[in-house]
């Protein structure tokens, strides 16, 4: 079992323990978004695994899409490679920056994308901006490496605003917080 | 199977304009990994009000109980913010433009449940509310219309129609931000506000209604004759309107502008005047759509959506606009439009754009110099009202 | 004035001195729809005035859009009229029969349509279906003889569901209530 | 103007199914106007269940706040009646058809405010709302899959999955109508009942947990060894499932079927086997779609939506659904689909329909008898999740 995953077991544990102990849901969640938030420690946990540039999702999603670096509201912009939903960049944010009136979220999860530029993998934040109702434009569906949501910290169906003020989902954002 | 999708975990950012502490946090990356300091989660604000930002109002209908109001860049033709809004939503700006008000209801089960009204009070920059008022009294439920809802000329009072099926306005304090009572209008709808303290209704029975109401709400209601034949030739719902004059030109079925100044006590009918020639009649054209006619202050040129009839198509969408010198009477103009289009408005500046809501939908941007178009933004489902900053 | 006319003055005088004794707004809807339902009395005051078929809004539609009796899904159905909205016929319901789950409106207001089969105008009560968000299918727009919203009762802009216990707008059905 | 539109007032008609008495009413009629004793405004019922209803679930994308659950005549092609629903709702039908439940979520002032959790029992012929159970606990808010929400075999318990992010499964008793409790299944997701008081989820080390809770819903949860590779060839969140014989079939992104009995409180996995030859992998072909797989239990045929690659499209439409027998595991047949589609589901009669829902977004239904198409009927922004009484 890959690190990450014993990470996310070890924090389901965790948060399940405090849910026995009948923390209520909002606390709850308010809670971890506190805790996340304001945290020295950021729980960034990454899987290490060989790559194999045949089978490189990254990469085919790349190649396939024709992936490019200069048009941030395109659907094959590089870093939405395993991105769902509505580019905040269509909605008066950018890949990394929220909307006018919505709420980032402190909770993301992080794929890896290829620069098509530099030719080098990137690892991308995918964090939701949300507290307004579907932003909706630019709707693109990448789904490079992107796994089932009973494996939470790899899927992009999930309204990743977690911690945030609200659990409204608003539009999707990709931030540049890695390279591999 | 290997992959190179290495570094997955919840990844923790800070709020908003925070920078992003992960440089530390990466230390358990594999050895091929590098962190970069992490981009910030940043939070855009909007600039500054400027007269070309254009707030488009839509409510959904194919679901209707959850409306938006699309903030657009008007001179470049882009998305600057979308806000959410609940059932058949008005809007207003304050005339100093700090702040944006959302007339709004909801209902604590999305289509059911415990209704409630409110006006909303919007921070104009980073679109934060910063007051939710109760409308007791609740609010008019219909495909939303701008005059509507309303905010006095100063700014201080909110005026927000109701018809339960009594006819009243409820009154909010801006300062207060409070709900300070209601205005009854018997028989008569929408709100023109023509001073601090004052505003007129049409009524259905072909007149105006002109109420002043002092702190405590307490209004005297004076009528006007009949100005207009709602049976004949009823008024549309729509208007030029100069807030800062006291002027409104209703348009009616016909192509009759009825001019009335609302700026004193009594309201100043002038004479009407028809927008159409014989010719243009013969021709069958009608003013139509929904915001259907637009007025530039400074030049006191009014826009009208116009289209081939035959009578009774009140609501459909124009294929051109029509420009007229309020002052001659007289049509300066007719702008052919890209597609078809059921609003319109005109930039308050001294080189003012034309925007036409399209049935397409999109927004498409005219320059008033001379009709050519600059631009088209396509969003939404149903957008259906424009308002500018300073209209 | 119309006596129609006279009637909403009425109507609008009693409700606003009830409103006048702070009878709140929710009472007072559903007093209303209390009232409206239950009366034996039923307010219909039709206007009384001469037809003139040159300018008649109903006869003018009917020939523009080539009205029929047939189908009950279009637009052009010969009711249809004066109808805005989505017809409830396409959503599980009929031309007078709301869809399953919806809330019939004990208020609508009357318009008048021409029959193409025998050519006679028929009075049509536009009622909605109330209680559940947009139905929506077969968005209709007929505007022969409305008018704004400052003249309500002959205004199809407005959600017709005053005195159901929901102010939800599904649907828009349109029944036969008389013959001119 | 003179016109005919004579007649205009508010009118008042009874309820539901009850006559309207206008006759007498009309007595204030134009002299040329006869009452017609008023066309009764009538509510329609639902007919029983049959296997050929679809109920659509539809998270609105563009509206994310407001779904809605289209209930289709699949025999006619038809709409049936649209309910409205909150936000990322799940559905779920009894096994007895006496309910429809709705899992839902909604905010006091739709976007904002209060948040509450719910299951909502409908009642399955006038669509009725018979109650709201809290779910305190909230849901798992994603778009929706079926297997997130469920009722047990006997009808006993809803099951509903909660990611917040610890993983649990509330618990709400159909009688009593009254959540009852969570079950923990931490790092598992998804619910496949398998008796009255157990479930399997899919847990992300490659195992299955099975929960048995008592009437306290105390659970005792075990795990099986790792019988798919999360890594390398994950399952995919939708199954072919014969939930009245406890058989769950898994589909990985590789196009390998894991059939698992879950019928015994002990699962047991049968060996794997792959949809695709190695012809059909050398053209590149992978399932994918959302609800990309159905079962039909009476002859234990698969069917699967199929495209043709590259890896990692597992959320593509399907161009082709494959047929498969499940105890020989070969293909039957391949059915060329009309439109693309992201989900599909097959009725459980002899004669069973093929339902697709399209891309476009319409439901394509065809016969299964031949393949031939039977009809389209078009609805809805995103439709996205298929239901059929009895699967």
């Amino acid at each position: 079992m890959a690190k990450g995953l014993q990470f996310m077991d070890r924090f389901f544990e965790r948060m399940s323990r405090r849910t026995a102990q009948q923390v209520s849901r909002r606390h709850f969640v308010s809670g971890l978004g506190a805790a996340m938030v304001g945290a020295t420690f950021l729980p960034v946990l990454p899987v290490s695994r060989k790559a194999q540039a045949a089978e490189d999702p990254a990469a085919a999603w790349a190649k396939q899409v024709e992936a490019q670096t200069k048009d941030p509201r395109a659907c094959n912009y590089w870093r939405y490679c395993s991105s769902d939903g509505y580019l905040c960049s269509c909605c008066g944010g950018g890949p990394a920056t929220c909307p006018p009136g919505s709420v980032p979220s402190p909770t993301s999860w992080v794929g890896s994308c290829l620069n098509p530029d530099d030719g080098k993998t990137y690892l991308i934040a995918y964090r939701d901006c949300c507290g307004k109702d579907s932003c909706p434009k630019c709707a693109c569906l990448g789904s490079a490496g992107e796994k089932p949501a009973y494996i939470p910290q790899l899927n992009n169906d999930i309204i990743w605003c977690f911690g945030a003020s609200s659990m409204i989902y608003h539009c999707s954002s990709a931030a540049i917080v890695g390279q591999i | 199977m290997k992959r190179t999708l290495t570094s997955v975990a919840f990844a923790a950012a800070c709020l908003a304009a925070a920078p992003v502490v992960l440089a530390d946090e990466l230390k358990d990356l594999p050895a091929s990994a590098k962190p970069l300091g992490g981009e910030q989660h940043n939070l855009a604000t909007l600039s500054k009000p400027y007269p070309k930002r254009v707030y488009v109002l839509e409510p959904i209908f194919p679901v209707f109980v959850a409306g938006k109001i699309w903030v657009i860049n008007g001179e470049k033709q882009d998305i600057e913010a979308v806000m959410s809004a609940g059932y058949a939503p008005n809007f207003a700006i304050a005339p100093d433009h700090s702040q944006l008000y959302v007339f709004d209801t909801y209902w604590s089960k999305g289509f059911r449940g415990t209704r409630s009204d409110m006006a909303t009070f919007y921070d104009p920059l980073n679109l934060t509310i910063g007051a939710d008022v109760d409308l007791p009294k609740g609010r008019f439920l219909v495909v939303p219309k701008k005059q509507n809802a309303e905010v006095t000329p100063d700014g201080r009072y909110l005026l927000s129609y109701n018809l339960a099926p009594a006819t009243t306005v409820s009154v909010v304090d801006t300062k207060e931000r409070k709900y300070k009572g209601d205005v009854e209008i018997p028989g008569c709808g929408l709100i023109f506000p023509s001073a601090g303290n004052r505003f007129s209704s049409v009524c259905s029975d072909g007149t105006l209604a002109t109420a002043t109401f002092d702190a405590n709400i307490k209004a005297t209601i004076t009528r006007s004759s009949k100005f207009f034949d709602p049976d004949g030739d009823p008024v549309l719902e729509h208007v030029g309107i100069d807030k800062k004059k006291g002027m409104v030109y209703f348009v009616s079925y016909e192509g009759n502008i009825f001019p009335v100044d609302i700026s004193k006590e009594k309201p100043a009918f002038q004479p009407k005047w028809s927008l159409l020639t014989d010719e243009d009649k013969a021709e069958s054209w009608y003013p139509g759509g929904w915001q259907l006619i637009a007025l530039h202050r400074a030049t006191q040129k009014l826009y009208v959506l116009m289209h081939k009839g035959p009578k009774w198509t009140h609501k459909q969408a124009g294929e051109e606009v029509w420009v007229f010198d309020a002052k001659t009477k007289k049509r300066i103009d007719r702008i052919k439009l890209k597609e078809h289009a059921i609003s319109i408005t005109v930039s308050q500046d001294a080189e003012p754009y034309l925007f036409t809501q399209t049935e397409k939908p999109s927004l498409i941007t005219y320059n008033l110099k001379d009709g050519s178009e600059v631009g088209e933004v396509e969003f939404g489902i149903s957008p259906y009202l424009l308002y500018v900053d300073g209209d």
